[in-house]
């Protein structure tokens, strides 16, 4: 689950090993979709006077990427730390059984 | 699993698209990281009050007008 | 179904009540996801000065959730009655042969 | 089956969010009941009319440029 | 797959055809909900003082169709070009392994 | 498979929704028709785009804070 960056655990077996990565490949799939309804909303006019991506539009497109992602890594460490909180003593700081 | 998925899917993209307008630069800016910080917080315990209500006004109507057998 | 209200039924089998058992629950999901983004939207300011949920807030999440069950009921009669109309003499009542 | 609950969450979200604008009350408003009941109606006869013409228009375009086998 | 209108394929295996009818279904069905999104969105005030369609909403609403289907058509010719000119040699012209 | 399908669903949608907003005459306009085409080129280069930049800020993330065995 190396996107959401939620860390090392404990070792897998080849059938989860496999599951997780068929997860990981849709929820990786589900965010690029996500990402691109956003950015294409942010960043391109809808009155569609050419169909070239002009200077403008490119680098703004460039930089919603990487403040997506940001968001994400925010959001997950947010996500990590009441994670954490909820569960205190009890598990591994991973989040609701993720993964393998 | 796919629900929480679905869940925090929901909670990065919306919190994107209510706190980043700004692309004329590069780094997110302090406001947009409070924002983003005061919007998951704010979602989460959005969520968990409207999950309270659901369920109680889910019961009630079970013991109202639902159906006996199931 | 209890969600909707769509009432009694004949006696159902254990894997028809099983199968109506995970469709009502992913229905009922479904339904909690739609509740949760429309209030969101109705009662949540988008600016998020602050991480708490206010008294006003909360006041207005709380009515949110009534009246989405309201509309839900609302609209479940209205399907049963167009429901009733349309097969008048040839059915049990129940929507298109909806769960066991 | 599926799409029908499809079709029948969609009528609950749409009306609720066309019709439900006021949490002041706690209790729907005389107005905001005739507002559901009118968008319920007017979907299920908008759903009708756009299917036939979808149909209409699907089978044109299969006799016109469509594939002949399937 | 003829809502998509990509043409002919060689003969495909029974089990291949059923396949394709079955995505060929999933998709007219999907087409069929977000066309309904759409022309309700363009069609329909969201007042609700009445619950029939008048005369207006209902030519919006046949138009609607008719446009969206162009749209569909365009879009299709469209995706077809850009195949070609990828793959120019190399294949038979139809999207991305489509259908049988 | 199913992410072209979707992918192109999206498109059809998003160019209708944005292109085409007069129902006063039954023809598709040559200026809605522009819009379209100009709209599905656009789509698609942003697309590309988007999708070399998700793939190196992805790299760099697994490279950065990752998780080393998967």
């Amino acid at each position: 689950m190396s996107f959401l960056g939620f860390g090392s655990r404990p070792q897998p077996t080849s059938a989860q090993k496999i599951a997780a990565a068929e997860q990981e490949l849709e929820m990786v799939t589900d965010m690029f979709n996500r990402l691109t309804e956003s950015c294409r909303k942010k960043c391109l006019p809808t009155d569609y006077r050419e169909g070239e991506l002009n200077k403008g539009e490119s680098v703004c497109l460039d930089r919603c990427v990487g403040k997506f992602f940001e968001v994400n890594m925010k959001i997950s460490e947010f996500m990590q730390s009441q994670q954490q909180n909820a569960m205190a003593g009890g598990g591994s700081g991973r989040i609701g059984g993720f993964g393998a | 699993m796919k629900d929480f998925m679905t869940m925090y899917s929901n909670l990065v993209q919306n919190c994107f698209n209510d706190c980043i307008n700004d692309f004329t630069s590069k780094a997110v800016s302090a406001k947009e990281n409070s924002c983003v910080t005061n919007c998951a917080t704010k979602f989460m315990k959005a969520s968990e009050r409207l999950g309270m209500r659901f369920q109680e006004a889910n019961a009630a109507m079970m013991q109202g007008g639902g159906a006996p057998g199931k």
